[in-house]
């Protein structure tokens, strides 16, 4: 190992220390990189080239409490946290009637919602919704208080594989398939049906 | 070739380089030379290398004498791993006993007592020297140091991912609650039509006032569709949403959202 | 967040990515940046043109057993240790032997290691290695006593900088490779021997 000789190679030393250390590194940290053989002054100077020299890159070097450390642009930041997607949330079945109900029997108010479900809507229900962009307000109601009507989105039939909502199955098509046993001619099914 | 025995100890704060050629083992040392030893078999190579023995052609009795000079020692102090020593010594008598019998007149390779600890002794010989090439390769953490700049984390909301199962189940769970079934029971015709009117809807709180006719797109949509569309218009006027209003009879038929200015 | 529209701007969320993971980045984690907004072609092409970008800069880019990453350069090496004087020290010789018994004839049980060896294999040194994720199991021998058949793993291989295993130091597999046993009649040894 030969001690970097001259300020181009003392700064490509900072720059390969800074770039592989996961915590910042203070002036101490950096002055021990050169056992010694440099001095303060030419650390701060090296340091402000440093930052220069990648004024137009894809990290920064920025000056933290502890030290100094490269980061990403916060422009990256979005692309890289890809990387690690965070586990996804389950829906509540709350939230999933209501959608049900407004994909079902939309324009919808949420009083309209509140009648069939026979509970409060959770205003956090509406929201989560809205924020996933499956449901949007097309109007309002003309009655007092103008609610606003709620109905499904392009989004909600991208995301539910649908190309229209007339391919959400129809109430019948899933009324107990594996239980067709009746083997007599079909006679109306239990009178509350119809 | 000669194999380096890196030994890296200290005896009465002296450096150690290498086991003394005489093989006399200080008490006090007898440790540090266990240490430096990975079992009997790397004792054995040592012995073999440091006497510059042809390992094909051991002369088993040198090799034998030599082994348990070095065992009758350290079994004082380390019985536990004498005992992998002592396997050895009973393995290099029993040899050494069988190349004594009269030789059959025919011999093959494989008749030869030594064959078996010579192939131990060669394949151990080329792990230890792999191992240490495998421990001058250049490792994380010691000689690679692995780009690792900050990053602002985002805690990214994943969408929970919904099938289709799981919203028709929602919706029979409602039906099912519901106690006037018959009216939610909704049939793909109802649903286009609701489809229509959520669209129709849109379209007018984007546009104020649109021309009824213009509501309906016959140059691409067959007549099913345009029916639907109909009929979206009808339920909206008939469930108070949409103001349909005519100047006079036979001029344009205009629609709004209710209650629109 | 805007997607990149160009080359230039997809190679700087590339090159990003790889500034700030420490652990290498397989080409699917990297398609993950762009949400399937890129070919594996274009994306190989990318990283040929990253690499060359850093032909001269102080930290390389490096395909491992894993995927891709950024390292400093060796000479670096020198001056990075001098901020972390507690990095690791070398393995033991039992804990390196242990390890390439298992890296050169895996997968080997404890016995095969043991047979190499001509000792007991310690439980500390198989722990060290799985802890440190160099290598696992991977199945049992059909023997009595169904012994744990060991084998190393992505991670040992990443750690020593290596694509696969064939990368691996050769290894003198025995002087003389037919093991010839010098075969005339013996005549008894010297009688020092007694």
């Amino acid at each position: 190992m030969q001690e970097p000789e001259n300020t181009t190679e003392m700064k490509r030393v900072l720059e390969a220390a800074l770039l592989t250390c996961s915590e910042p590194l203070s002036l101490d940290d950096m002055l021990k990189l050169f056992a010694g053989r440099m001095e303060r002054a030419t650390l701060r100077m090296l340091l402000d080239e440093l930052r220069a020299d990648w004024q137009t890159g894809t990290l920064e070097l920025v000056q933290v409490a502890s030290g100094w450390r490269f980061q990403a642009r916060a422009e990256y930041a979005p692309f890289i946290a890809r990387l690690t997607p965070d586990r996804p949330q389950r829906y509540s079945r709350a939230l999933m009637e209501t959608l049900a109900i407004i994909a079902y029997r939309q324009p919808v108010t949420r009083g309209d919602i509140e009648e069939v479900r026979g509970v409060m809507v959770n205003p956090n229900i509406m929201r989560q919704l809205l924020e996933r962009h499956w449901i949007d307000v097309v109007g309002q109601r003309e009655v007092p208080g103008r609610p606003s009507l709620y109905a499904t989105t392009r989004t909600f039939l991208d995301d539910f594989n649908l190309r229209t909502l007339s391919e959400l199955p129809a109430m019948d098509d899933f009324q107990h398939p594996e239980l067709q046993l009746d083997l007599q001619p079909h006679t109306p099914e239990s009178p509350s049906m119809n | 070739m000669q194999t380096k025995l890196a030994i890296d100890a200290r005896i009465y704060g002296q450096q150690l380089d290498a086991i003394p050629q005489d093989l006399y083992i200080p008490p006090d040392a007898l440790e540090v030379y266990l240490e430096a030893f990975e079992g009997p078999l790397d004792l054995l190579l040592y012995l073999i290398r440091k006497h510059n023995l042809d390992i094909l052609d051991i002369p088993m009795a040198e090799l034998t004498r030599q082994y348990m000079r070095y065992v009758e020692k350290m079994q004082a102090s380390r019985l536990e791993l004498a005992a992998e020593y002592l396997l050895m010594s009973a393995m290099l008598i029993e040899i050494k006993s069988r190349m004594l019998l009269p030789k059959p007149a025919e011999i093959t390779e494989e008749d030869d007592p030594r064959a078996a600890l010579v192939r131990r002794l060669m394949e151990y010989e080329a792990i230890k020297l792999a191992a240490q090439r495998l421990d001058a390769l250049p490792q994380v953490g010691r000689e690679i140091s692995v780009a690792q700049a900050y990053y602002e984390h985002i805690v990214q909301v994943v969408p929970a991912q919904v099938s289709l199962d799981e919203l028709l189940a929602a919706w029979q769970g409602v039906l099912q609650r519901a106690s006037h079934y018959q009216h939610h029971q909704i049939s793909r015709e109802e649903l286009s039509v609701r489809e229509h009117m959520s669209q129709i809807l849109r379209r007018l709180r984007q546009d104020g006032m649109v021309e009824f006719s213009a509501l309906f797109d016959v140059v691409t949509e067959g007549l099913p569709k345009l029916v639907v569309c109909f009929l979206a218009i009808l339920e909206l006027a008939r469930e108070g949403l949409v103001h349909i209003t005519q100047q006079a009879a036979y001029t344009p038929i205009y629609l709004q959202l209710h209650g629109a200015p």
